[in-house]
């Protein structure tokens, strides 16, 4: 309670929370609003916003529905931000914890492997399971998060690093507590706040990256998201610049709706600068 | 000489009646004089492992190379084959002798002359062993003799029809030096990126994922050509970022429909450019439809005439692709005036019902929630409408029930998955045509092809009569009775429908009126551009 | 007596929502010229906020409402208040006028600049001396404060520095333009006591050298007794007291001050307790030693932090192990309940070596010898209901967890806990309670020996008496042994029995209580007992109880 | 020496990195579907069976996979990154054709981000909560939420189609036969464009560090030392705030060169530039393993080596570093 009162007193931040409210609200509402396939032939292509009382939003260089498809692609966008970035914070927990909590070997070989990772330029790696797995949307959910976790495994090791030294860590294991209980009992609940404020980053890159994918058409044309709209809309760019403007904007607010939660919670949690 | 005049129109019939006509006389019939000097920059979007057109056939090799390196005949404004580094040619009785006289005076930008032993060198080591396309026209070639410096007798083990190989030896007939490659591994000859040739230009350099630059060849023999003093191929891999280049005059051409549909469209409009599918005559596509009969819906005929029904091309043309096409009526584009079949309709047109009925008819209704069944669709990208008809497919089938999943590959994995894998239920990309069905086509229908050759027929499906056909056509030398045996194969393709040709497409020049006496012959891009001048 | 610092009923606000309105409550002191006044207080008794107040550096959204503070600026004799003044004109009295010292000399000092960077520029910004001059000041300064090597030390980054010589040089910083007053704001707090004592007597030196008054702010009733003139002692923003430091130290008048000075533990030992013969810990030649830097490392360092200490906890009795930091008391500590593994030796528990246990047994034995730890704050997870803390090591060990948190119930009640509070978080509880907590989760594993690793050391002195006293009684009730860690020598000399003084990883000293304060024999020790501030002074015990109730 | 003994440890400290990058891609490219003649047939418009078979032979594509990876390590061993199958020629040379543009692109965009993250956060952090602060950090979420290759492609509508002030794309003039300072004046005006795109996003993040960096140390012990020692605001930031704020930044140059690389592929290919990143998707695409690998092995090395000069940089900043190595 205390903790919303924190968030709530940064109006940037309750600003956000808003924001994203919205965009959860128009995913909510897609199936409503929007009953048919966001896919479908809805009209004549290329029809401005406005100009069709039909389509508030115009229809795209195929002749869909942009509303429709803004709403459905809320969906989209929400679903691969928050699956990547739980399977990122995933992979980046688990490694980072067992490299920050056993140290040693262990830390050495998993902190190589972080570093493989993150020598690699993490859109190449994209590019490349892309092309080698395909394109369907849970291939590139899965390898957004895969190319994402290495911040979030550093970020947990040095909570951990630090972590694993305090007293009531210590304590634990003079009680007798197995490593499994220290790590994920003790340590990771304290170690997690400022890795789930760093998931907010994350999510707004796995957008931003399907977005880019899209733009290489290298993304899954069987959904409604914004950025495949984007994609699209290229083509059209000149002329018909709402096609991609419009997603590009929606876009835009939920990356800042994610971010500036993230902000939030990352000044609510920092009492430090809880009054900045 | 050997040949007369009168021997040469006999022998290779109408379409060479225009090697008789000074080849220039219509070329500076439109602008006024011609300016020497100037840079002409042109848009390419993809770049060629090797700029070799005896190596690699293909309009992203010739755009540049036909500049440089010159084939054995060119094409006229109406199509029809013209001298270039063949002046004459005859074809024997049966169909197995062929005899070219070759150009005198001609020298390689190196200095050395071009002679028969070029062209023997090439047609056998090159266009017969490694040239794609060129290998399978060349099948039966078993020897090039050499009488003369400059007379060149092909001998092939079967008839081979003068006409195709005469069309085909404007895509298939260049000639490299043979001093220069002779001996070497040809795969890795230097001068595969540096070419060397006859032609108006002479290769100065070559910035990987820049450009390539060609300067004036003083020493063509065309004399007082070419005009310009460098041409400029600047590769842009955006479509967008390349039409902000036409529009900021950073390039002043760019052909081959490499520009995004709404921005030719767009441009089209503008006066400083014109956009023309002129001069692309000779290089035709479709937008098709290929079916894979492993898939025991898709292997009846019911079904797949059902989705031809099913999708409205005409719409798709009007409000996908701003007009650029006509629905198809077949494998031969209605262009090719030498073999489109008279009496030509479009095979399936859009009939929802008609499709409905025929989906019922074979068994498949709809079930509870309205689907009959799921397609899964490769899209091949060759271009920004490929994405688009597939699109438009999966909408269109929706509609009578059918669920279409597109499975979206880049560009190799696409042609691995329909051509190797055969990982599809439906695919859909471009087909070319190049003048003559026997280059391009055939090989899309005619049974044998092993998995893994892409755009040949790796559907499941083989049909004796239409092999015959193609194996008839391809060595029937008298011109009406190819006619007719190609007429009668796109009738039996319409009729077994293993491949939809949905619309037939020209390529697009969008080009600024600086540039004089462009598109002025049928594969212009790909020609020699030795005419070509920017005006001030 | 003329003042050179007068605060005349000023109070302080807080912003709303913090836990009382006012840091300050109509506060009055003066300061006269060459003299040392100690604030002493406990925590949150606002005598920290009474130098930022002086300092016009209070935090932000904390304003004084009322009152002056009247500086004396010129020989005359002329003051001027530092409420009404502005930000430039206090710039010009802070570092001139008034210089200041803190508490972490690590902190307080910038990491990337030099010190001679930093002590020369109070020079800089307040004279128009050339650079050349300003070092030669500098050095002079250094100098003066006694660091070794000043020129050394000037080049040096503070990190290079030891803690007291960083505090001498904050200190010679803040005394570089000659203030008329020096505010130290616990100035020794974070130094050792050997430490502690050179700083107290340069700060002593120098005040009386240059007739600098000094605004002395310390919560060490010995750290008073050695340094102040007079005494001013806050309780909750108000100064409840005021006089001469020998009326106020010997006489109290205010029972908050009388229970303040009656937690302050003595330097002698109590009379010594009946302790059995036998011994429940055996430590035989424990050795560890770290080694920094990798395999393929070219800098490796080894550190001796134990070496071979032998020591034995004599059942029912109290071990105290005192030394200064860095002396591997604590590292021993961790080593006896097997936090780290020691390499060489052995440490006896009845039949078990615990040194060489493996990891699974070490856990499974666990119970025997439990830890309390330092930091209230730090040893609680935050994010667990306390009982669930205490209920932890039973429910590890296999008793049913409904069991355990009936059982943490009871041992709330032993610590002197309400059992009700076992549902609550450990942020709900203060800092002493905080370490009840910590005891109970201790005791709950029926341990025969704890270890304790300077249990009391970051509580305030009345809390730090009560704990002392609830581990004396828990000691006799459970006839539990107790390892004892503690920089402290008052808090070691009033609970152990015996005492081990170590010194860079090895026991000097080792003897009763009353031996090692009586009649030390290593000189270390003796130095060390020296060191103690105001050991001379000996804390009346006058109705000291009651007071510490009202209180 | 000393420095060269440096960076030879840290070369050897990162090569078990290299290798499970090098060996992972290589082992992942196996399984994608179609090979780098699937691509180059693909390209030219198909080919028929012997064609196809003698382009394999040619590039050594029917060969196992294991024998390949082992015969690339090997030649990797004596530095050798093989023939680039999309360009017919050692795969050095490509790479070193490409490296000016993408550095060039990288190095200014990280100034640019940089100097003006630092100067934006810093203003932010001085004006905290008033409406400068609440401007530059909305501007910064706005640049840092706006797809790159989106307001790329809008740049060349404005500025070069529109305004005509900048070039649509390319790397300098075509043969301009530009020397000195015009040369490089020709390329820094094709660069404008390309280096604002890439660098907004990392402006954006530079300027949230530096702002909450800046507000972080401002809140530190050393902080109120130098104001009780009466130093002016403006002092007490440039003195002591600055370079301390400025640790965490330099720490981030580092994290972010490879992400940078990433971003590049996007501009590259929207601006035409011939950088790595574009040779990069380029073979992707093309399934060109040798380029891929080498495009990958020289930024990884680029990495390392801006990994390095940035500890050096690090080092040089806080003098504590020295004292723990």
């Amino acid at each position: 309670m205390q903790f919303l009162q924190a968030y709530l007193r940064n109006p940037a931040a309750a600003f956000g929370l808003v924001l994203l409210a919205a965009v959860l609200a128009l995913a909510a509402t897609a199936g409503l609003l929007f009953p048919d396939n966001p896919l479908g032939l809805a009209g004549r292509p290329l029809q401005w916003p406005f100009s069709n009382p039909r389509f508030w939003l115009g229809t795209d260089h195929t002749g869909r529905d942009i509303a429709a498809q803004i709403f459905h692609g809320a969906r989209v966008s929400l679903v691969i931000g928050f699956v990547a970035t739980v399977i990122a914070i995933l992979i980046g927990v688990l490694i980072g914890a067992l490299a920050g909590y056993y140290g040693g070997v262990i830390d050495d070989l998993l902190m190589r492997v972080t570093e493989a990772f993150q020598i690699l330029p993490n859109f190449l790696l994209l590019l490349v399971l892309v092309a080698v797995f395909g394109s369907n949307m849970e291939t590139i959910v899965v390898a957004i998060g895969v190319v994402s976790w290495p911040p979030a495994a550093r970020l947990t090791r040095a909570e951990f690093l630090t972590l694993r030294n305090r007293e009531f860590v210590q304590a634990g294991r003079t009680l007798g507590l197995g490593d499994a209980r220290l790590i994920f009992g003790e340590i990771l609940p304290n170690a997690l706040p400022p890795v789930i404020v760093y998931a907010s980053v994350i999510m707004a890159v796995a957008i931003l990256l399907e977005s880019a994918l899209a733009f290489l058409n290298l993304s899954d044309p069987n959904v409604p998201s914004w950025g495949n709209l984007i994609g699209g809309g290229r083509a059209v760019l000149r002329d018909q610049w709402y096609v991609s403007a419009i997603p590009g904007f929606a876009i835009l607010l939920t990356v800042l709706a994610v971010s500036l939660v993230g902000q939030g919670l990352n000044d609510a949690l920092n009492p430090k600068l809880k009054n900045r | 000489m050997k040949l007369t005049r009168r021997e040469l129109l006999l022998s290779s019939g109408a379409l060479a009646t225009s090697a008789l006509f000074p080849p220039l006389a219509w070329a500076h019939a439109a602008a006024g004089q011609p300016r020497k000097g100037g840079v002409l920059n042109v848009h390419v979007a993809s770049e060629q492992r090797i700029l070799n057109p005896s190596l690699r056939a293909s309009t992203g090799v010739y755009i540049v190379t036909s500049k440089i390196i010159e084939s054995l005949v060119d094409l006229d404004d109406a199509g029809r084959v013209v001298p270039q580094l063949a002046t004459a040619w005859e074809s024997s009785k049966d169909g197995k002798t062929i005899t070219f006289k070759l150009r005198e005076g001609v020298k390689w930008h190196d200095g050395k002359p071009f002679t028969s032993a070029d062209v023997q060198y090439n047609a056998l080591e090159l266009w017969k062993k490694h040239l794609n396309f060129s290998t399978a026209l060349q099948l039966n070639l078993q020897a090039v003799d050499t009488p003369d410096a400059h007379t060149a007798v092909f001998r092939y083990s079967r008839p081979i029809p003068l006409d195709l190989l005469l069309r085909a030896l404007a895509d298939l007939g260049y000639v490299v030096p043979r001093h220069v490659f002779e001996g070497t591994n040809v795969l890795e000859n230097p001068a595969n990126n540096a070419p060397i040739g006859t032609g108006p230009y002479r290769f100065v350099q070559y910035e990987r994922g820049q450009y390539i630059i060609v300067e004036r060849n003083p020493d063509y023999w065309r004399k007082g050509e070419p005009h310009l003093d460098r041409i400029v191929w600047r590769f842009i891999t955006d479509k967008t970022a390349a039409t902000a280049a036409l529009e900021s005059g950073q390039v002043q051409l760019s052909a081959y429909s490499q520009l995004a549909l709404s921005d030719i469209d767009r441009l089209g409009k503008n006066p400083d450019f014109v956009v023309t599918p002129k001069g692309s005559e000779a290089n035709q596509f479709n937008n098709t439809l290929e079916f894979n009969f492993r898939r025991k819906e898709i292997a009846d005929v019911r079904v797949r005439r059902a989705l031809a029904h099913a999708i409205n091309v005409p719409f798709f043309i009007e409000n996908f692709l701003y007009g650029q096409g006509r629905p198809a009526t077949g494998l031969i584009p209605s262009v090719s005036k030498s073999f489109y079949p008279a009496d030509s309709k479009v095979p399936y047109a859009y009939d929802k019902a008609r499709a409905e009925a025929l989906l019922d008819e074979a068994g498949y209704k709809r079930n509870a929630r309205g689907e009959r069944f799921a397609l899964k669709l490769v899209p091949i990208n060759n271009g920004e409408d490929v994405p688009l008809f597939a699109t438009f497919i999966q909408q269109s089938l929706a509609q009578i029930g059918i669920k279409v999943e597109i499975t979206n590959f880049d560009y190799a994995a696409s042609l691995a998955a329909v051509y190797k894998t055969h990982d599809f239920d439906i695919a859909t990309g471009w087909h070319q045509y190049r003048g003559d069905p026997a280059v391009s086509t055939t090989v899309w229908l005619r049974s044998g092809s092993p998995a893994g050759a892409p755009w040949t027929n790796q559907y499941g499906w083989q049909s004796d009569k239409v092999d015959k056909l193609i194996d008839d056509a391809a060595s029937e030398v008298d011109p009406a009775k190819r006619r007719a045996l190609y007429a009668e194969l796109v009738r039996e393709v319409n009729e077994q429908f293993p491949i939809w040709f949905a619309t037939e497409r020209d390529f697009y020049s969008v080009v600024s009126k600086k540039v004089q006496n462009s598109h002025n012959v049928a594969r212009w891009p790909s020609s020699s551009w030795h005419d070509t001048w920017l005006s001030a | 007596m003329n003042p050179v610092l007068s605060i005349r009923n000023l109070s302080v606000a807080l912003p709303p929502g913090a836990d009382r309105p006012y840091a300050l409550r109509d506060v009055s002191l003066d300061l006269g010229a060459n003299e040392i006044l100690c604030v002493v207080g406990e925590s949150g008794s606002g005598k920290s906020m009474t130098a930022g107040a002086v300092m016009g550096l209070l935090p932000e959204r904390v304003r004084a409402t009322q009152g002056r503070i009247e500086l004396t600026t010129g020989a005359a004799g002329d003051s001027r208040n530092l409420l009404e003044l502005g930000q430039h004109e206090l710039r010009r009295i802070r570092g001139a006028r008034i210089g200041m010292i803190f508490q972490e000399p690590m902190t307080a000092l910038n990491p990337l600049r030099t010190i001679a960077d930093q002590v020369g520029e109070p020079f800089r910004i307040h004279t128009a001396l050339t650079s050349r001059e300003i070092s030669k000041r500098v050095l002079a300064l250094l100098d003066d404060v006694h660091i070794p090597d000043p020129a050394a030390a000037a080049r040096a980054y503070p990190h290079e520095l030891s803690g007291g010589q960083r505090q001498r040089a904050m200190i010679a910083m803040a005394l570089a333009l000659e203030p008329a007053v020096l505010i130290a704001d616990e100035p020794t707090t974070a130094l050792d006591v050997t430490t502690q004592a050179q700083i107290l007597r340069l700060i002593r030196e120098l005040q009386e050298r240059r007739g600098t008054a000094v605004l002395f702010i310390t919560h060490d009733f010995g750290v008073v007794a050695e340094i102040a003139d007079r005494v001013a002692v806050m309780q909750h923003g108000v100064l409840v007291e005021q006089g001469a430091a020998a009326d106020v130290l010997n006489a109290p008048r205010h029972p908050y001050t009388r229970a303040l000075i009656a937690a302050v533990p003595a330097l002698t030992p109590p009379p010594e307790r009946p302790v059995a013969g036998e011994a429940v810990l055996t430590l035989d030649k424990v050795s560890k030693t770290y080694r920094s830097g990798g395999l393929f490392k070219r800098h490796k360092r080894v550190t001796h932090a134990v070496r071979e200490a032998s020591l034995t906890l004599p059942k029912g009795g109290t071990l105290g192990i005192v030394g200064e930091s860095g002396s591997g008391k604590s590292t021993l500590a961790r080593c006896i309940v097997r936090l780290l593994d020691p390499d060489a030796g052995s440490i006896r528990f009845g039949e078990l070596d615990l040194a060489t246990l493996s990891h699974r047994a070490v856990r499974a034995h666990s119970r025997h010898v439990q830890m309390v730890f330092q930091d209230p704050y730090g040893s609680l997870n935050p994010r667990r209901r306390v009982g669930d803390l205490v209920a932890q090591g039973p429910v590890a060990h296999g008793v049913p967890r409904r069991e355990a948190l009936a059982r943490a119930r009871q041992l709330f009640e032993l610590v002197g806990l309400d059992p009700e509070a076992v549902r609550r978080y450990p942020h709900e509880f203060s800092g002493g309670q905080r370490q009840r907590i910590g005891l109970a989760r201790a005791l709950a594993l029926e341990p025969s020996v704890l270890v304790a690793d300077e249990p009391v050391s970051a509580l305030d002195v009345s809390v730090q008496a009560q704990v002392l006293d609830l581990l004396a009684s828990l000691r006799e009730r459970l006839g539990l042994s107790l390892l004892f860690i503690t920089h402290d020598l008052r808090v070691a000399a009033q609970i152990c029995d015996r005492i081990a003084v170590m010194k860079n990883g090895s026991v000097v000293e080792y003897g009763s209580a009353a031996q090692v304060f009586g009649a030390p024999t290593h000189p270390y020790t003796r130095s060390l007992l020296d060191a103690v501030p105001g050991r001379h002074w000996t804390p009346p015990t006058t109705g000291a109880d009651d007071a510490l109730a009202a209180a | 020496m000393r420095f060269l003994t440096l960076a030879g440890r840290r070369l050897a400290a990162a090569l078990p990195a290299l290798l499970i990058i090098l060996a992972g891609l290589f082992l992942l490219l196996q399984l994608a579907p179609g090979d780098t003649v699937d691509a180059l047939v693909a390209q030219i418009g198909g080919a028929d069976a012997t064609v196809i078979e003698e382009l394999r032979r040619h590039y050594a594509l029917d060969r196992s996979a294991s024998s390949r990876l082992l015969d690339y390590l090997w030649r990797l061993v004596h530095l050798d990154l093989g023939e680039s199958a999309i360009y017919g020629k050692p795969v050095i040379d490509v790479i070193v054709e490409r490296i000016p543009p993408t550095l060039l692109l990288m190095g200014s965009a990280l100034a640019l981000a940089f100097g003006f993250g630092m100067v934006l956060g810093i203003v932010a952090a001085l004006r905290v909560n008033r409406w400068p602060d609440t401007l530059i950090s909305t501007l910064g979420l706005v640049f840092y939420a706006t797809p790159s290759f989106w307001f790329g492609l809008m740049g060349i509508f404005v500025f070069a189609v529109y305004l005509g002030w900048l070039p649509a794309g390319g790397y300098g003039t075509i043969a301009s036969g530009l020397a000195g300072w015009a040369h490089i004046a020709d390329i820094a005006w094709h660069l404008t464009l390309p280096v604002v795109t890439l660098a907004l996003i990392f402006l954006a993040i530079y300027l949230r560090i530096m702002r909450a960096s800046m507000l972080e140390v401002s809140t530190l012990d050393f902080v109120r030392t130098a104001r009780a020692k009466g130093l002016p605001e403006s002092r007490v930031v440039t003195r002591h705030v600055l370079r301390n704020a400025l640790l965490p930044m330099v720490t981030l140059i580092g994290l972010q060169t490879g992400t940078m690389l990433g971003g590049s592929v996007v501009v590259e290919c929207v601006f035409a530039l011939p950088g790595l990143g574009r040779l990069a998707y380029e073979s992707v695409m093309q399934r060109d393993l040798n380029t891929l690998l080498g495009v990958v092995f020289i930024s990884a090395l680029l990495v390392i080596a801006i990994n390095f000069i940035v500890d050096l940089l690090y080092a040089r900043l806080d003098p504590r570093i020295n004292a723990t190595h």
